[in-house]
């Protein structure tokens, strides 16, 4: 991955959160307080503006802003954990292009730093329910010897099954947690947009 | 949807607007969204600084004032601020004594204030944080996260506020916030569902005769739903609750807040009221102070949600104390 | 219909019930149905006495303490009181100074403050009305009933009330009464009609996309249907009806009032209220005083209502001056 | 009529406006606050109640105990007005019968009283559009030769004629005034209400 990839992934997450902004604040309303898909696309329209002007250096460059646009633009729980998680595995990335194993080592480093800030596990019906998945099927793909085209969507397809398998869970981290039961039956929003990132990464390399 | 707002996007911005032209006695930061007491900084007293999603105003930005709060750091609407602006509203209003961060226990605002707390650290302003978490309608257990806050937040931004105003330190006042959000429970009934303006519709669909019992503040469902019933029926039910997670003592002293969700008329409060008075007064429980009105809404929704705070007397003592906010205003 | 009540028809009763018990600072006549300060009747002082329908909470028994109203007399919901009621109240206050019957111009209450002022006669209790008329959306003509009262009704309180705390005499005060009432000009439009606990269902049905402008306050529809339109276009027609009735001049001092009818949101109001200083600033008209708040409701009601009094030094010190009551308060 | 024959209209009265009351109501609703209903029933519910103690002399005492329960319990509009009309029209009745000739007086004491207070002229569309033709046709039938049952039933065809009668006018007295052109095409609620109680009368006087 190099920064003309990271930019282009980023922008087209900000054109997918703005294509599923309905779908992520149904389902958020469904358990939450319907505001998911207003926040995501608050956060991604601040960063696709703010990568406009910006001249990163390196791959992480890119992905750190990201993460820092959204922490100062987003609020609600998932600002701070997807600012967290894009700063995190910016920081990991401190060249101009990234190998398929340094991607990797990103996304363990965003994951520990969503499971570090959220405290949740897996199973709590969060967003790492689809994260960890996705960054599993990433690293089992290229073991076994996928390019990072079909790696990136074994990820994306982990992530989707991860998003999908949060619906008979019941939440125990953020708001829907306080639905206890009632939260069973209902696909987790920030699992929803997490697929939604990893599923735009393997198009836009798909693509490349 | 129906709504005096420009464009959903602006709701929060033309807001701050109106706050400015109306309260010359704060000062508004349009850019951070921050509001401050317009002496802000004052040196050598704890600042009070709270936030959280817009849509439960007067919460926070309308108890901005002389013996309440230093600085408001209002979010989106129903979404925590960001760590930005609560940076700099704590800078805004430090006057070297330290800051008391005043947070609803909300994922996202925990977060958030955190997070805010560690840049404040790295520029040398201390703070602490106060969680709130009197909702008895969530269960408190290591598997959730935790009970969410609502009403006691205008008790211990009062109480805590005046102990600050009074020249008390920062563990002190942290202290007795924590103390009065220790000792305050809250219940909640929603009869209609609210509107935020990014969504467009209710957050979710109730018939015409079922309520949501233990609504949360942001509109979230509460844990359970339930048949329409007599306002003394539902205030049993919401005061069970209250009282079975505190039980009160004969001759215990009491603040009491019968608050409107925002869709709720005054006159449906009053008669809620009279419920729990009754209910109190069977126990042998004194109402040392009261509040009937909107103070910590959910934006359109129909709905009313009881605190009840076992107040000592220095408690009591400190909520008397003189206020001057756009929300609360006495004594001065 | 979803509300927080017993039956339709103990509404009143038991909101006053619930009044008696988190107001020990007033008197409740429940038989009577009226509220009075504790401390009434204040001799030497003359004693103000408003009334009209229930449904407007506060107004108006959220008004009566210290510096504003001596006793109020709800009606049932949108139903003048009934002229025993406003003579038990006049007894109740009257220190000797006589009473001034603070009136909203409606027939209803019109001619049973006018039959309470007969039998306060007979009983040698003087008694003066003021006609509160502010509402622009009412044509004022021989033709029709004259102009409805709104809006200003709380300023006239406020403002007559202070007046009448100083020791001025009952003409002075009345006096005063209608100088203000003669510099207010109101507005109102709703969003949604409000539902009467007696009807049980709106008072008018309005599609999805259009608003009422000139609504009342006891929820008659306005003059006119139009489409919802964003809040900055709605106040400007909302002014633009109050500066054509009453032009203001550059460097004129106004105290406003953005008024919720009772379902419409905090933050809406200030989103309204940024828009309604606005068209003033451009204008060059001073804001000298706020209210911005729920205070003349029409029960649930989505709505707003902006009312602009021209004020001079007098109104403006007497605004200002301590008042306590329970939707009003500060300076004591 | 005598004291049995009017204490058995005004609960006949109460009677009617219990099954009318949400008409009453709708009516209001579409031109004034929807309280007609429930103002006229809390009203004529507590007359019921009063007159089952009270002990009349006259027909008179009948009519004034109405009127001043009506005064003490309605408020809005009507009150004052069916107060004033109800204790006008029983002043003149003194005596435990009264005759037909009376019992026109009395109602023209009843409609002076409305038209005093009210301020109201024909045709502003108020209750005095129903009250007003009733007492006419009263008289004219009487007049004529009519008998009493004859005459409060052409009365009671007035009242209703005039009530419907108000549908096309454009109010200018109470609160349906505000309205001004759109109180057009709706029916007054109170000269509903006033036709009720000459309907009332007309079907009391003919069952005796
Ligand atoms: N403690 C947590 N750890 C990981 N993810 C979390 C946690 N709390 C909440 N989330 C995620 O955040 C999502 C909600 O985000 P959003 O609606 O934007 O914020 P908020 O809940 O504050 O309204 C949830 O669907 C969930 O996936
Ligand atoms: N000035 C008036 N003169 C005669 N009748 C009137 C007048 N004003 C109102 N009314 C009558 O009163 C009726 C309304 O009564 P009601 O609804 O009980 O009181 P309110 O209008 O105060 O709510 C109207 O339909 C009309 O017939
Ligand atoms: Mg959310
Ligand atoms: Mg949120
Ligand atoms: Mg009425
Ligand atoms: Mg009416």
């Amino acid at each position: 991955m190099d920064i003309a990839l990271a930019s282009t992934w980023i922008r087209a997450v900000a054109t997918a959160v703005e294509e599923h902004r309905d779908q992520l604040t149904q389902l958020d309303a469904a358990i939450g307080d319907a505001d998911h898909g207003a926040n995501m696309s608050r956060g991604f329209t601040a960063v696709s503006a703010a990568l406009e002007t910006f001249e990163p250096a390196t791959v992480g460059d890119v992905l750190v802003k990201t993460g820092s646009t959204l922490m100062s633009t987003v609020g609600g729980a998932s600002g701070p954990l997807y600012g967290a998680a894009f700063r995190a595995a910016g920081k990991v990335l401190t060249e101009p292009s990234a190998s398929p194993r340094q991607l990797v080592e990103a996304l363990h480093a965003a994951t520990a730093a969503v499971t570090q800030l959220g405290a949740a596990t897996l199973g709590d019906k969060t967003m790492l329910d689809a994260l960890a998945p996705a960054v599993t099927a990433l690293e089992e793909a290229l073991f076994h010897g996928a390019d990072l085209a079909a790696a990136t969507a074994a990820a994306a397809k982990a992530a989707e099954d991860g998003a999908h398998a949060t619906t008979p869970l019941q939440a125990r981290k953020g708001r829907a947690s306080y639905l206890g039961p009632r939260s069973i039956g209902h696909q987790d929003p920030g699992a929803t947009s997490t697929a939604l990132i990893f599923t735009t990464l393997a198009a836009v390399v798909a693509a490349r | 949807m129906k709504k005096f707002i420009n464009t959903p996007e602006s709701v929060l911005t033309d807001a701050l607007a109106g706050i400015a032209a109306l309260h010359p006695e704060l000062k508004v930061d349009r850019d951070n969204r921050i509001i401050v007491r317009a002496d802000a900084p004052r040196t050598g007293k704890v600042a009070m600084l709270s936030g959280g999603g817009s849509g439960h105003e007067p919460l926070h930005g309308g108890f901005v004032g002389p013996g309440m709060l230093d600085a408001a750091v209002p979010g989106e609407v129903f979404t925590s601020p960001v760590p930005d602006q609560i940076l700099a509203a704590a800078k805004a209003v430090d006057g070297g004594a330290g800051v008391l961060f005043v947070v609803k226990n909300y994922t996202g605002d925990v977060m958030n204030f955190q997070l805010a707390a560690e840049l404040a650290a790295d520029e040398g302003i201390t703070a602490r944080t106060v969680l709130i978490d009197d909702d008895v309608a969530v269960q408190d257990s290591t598997w959730t996260a935790g009970r969410r806050g609502t009403g006691a937040t205008v008790f211990v931004e009062k109480i805590a506020g005046a102990l600050a105003d009074r020249g008390a330190d920062l563990d002190k006042v942290a202290e007795m916030a924590e103390k009065v959000n220790a000792a305050s429970r809250s219940f909640a009934i929603a009869l209609t569902a609210c509107t935020t303006p990014s969504a467009g519709r209710p957050g979710f669909d109730l018939p015409d005769d079922e309520i949501e019992i233990g609504v949360g503040i942001h509109g979230e469902p509460g844990r359970s739903r339930g048949k329409l019933r007599p306002a003394k029926e539902l205030v049993g039910l919401a005061m069970n609750a209250i009282l079975a997670d505190q039980p009160l003592n004969a001759g215990d002293q009491t603040i009491v807040m019968i608050n409107g969700l925002g869709g709720t008329p005054l006159i449906e409060l009053y008669v809620v009221a009279a419920e729990v008075a009754a209910v109190l007064a069977t126990q042998g429980v004194r109402i040392g102070a009261s509040l009937v009105g909107n103070y910590v809404t959910s934006l359109d929704m129909a709905g009313v949600s009881i605190t009840v705070c076992r107040a000592d007397d220095e408690m009591l003592d400190l909520w008397a104390a003189p206020v001057a906010t756009p929300g609360l205003r006495w004594g001065h």
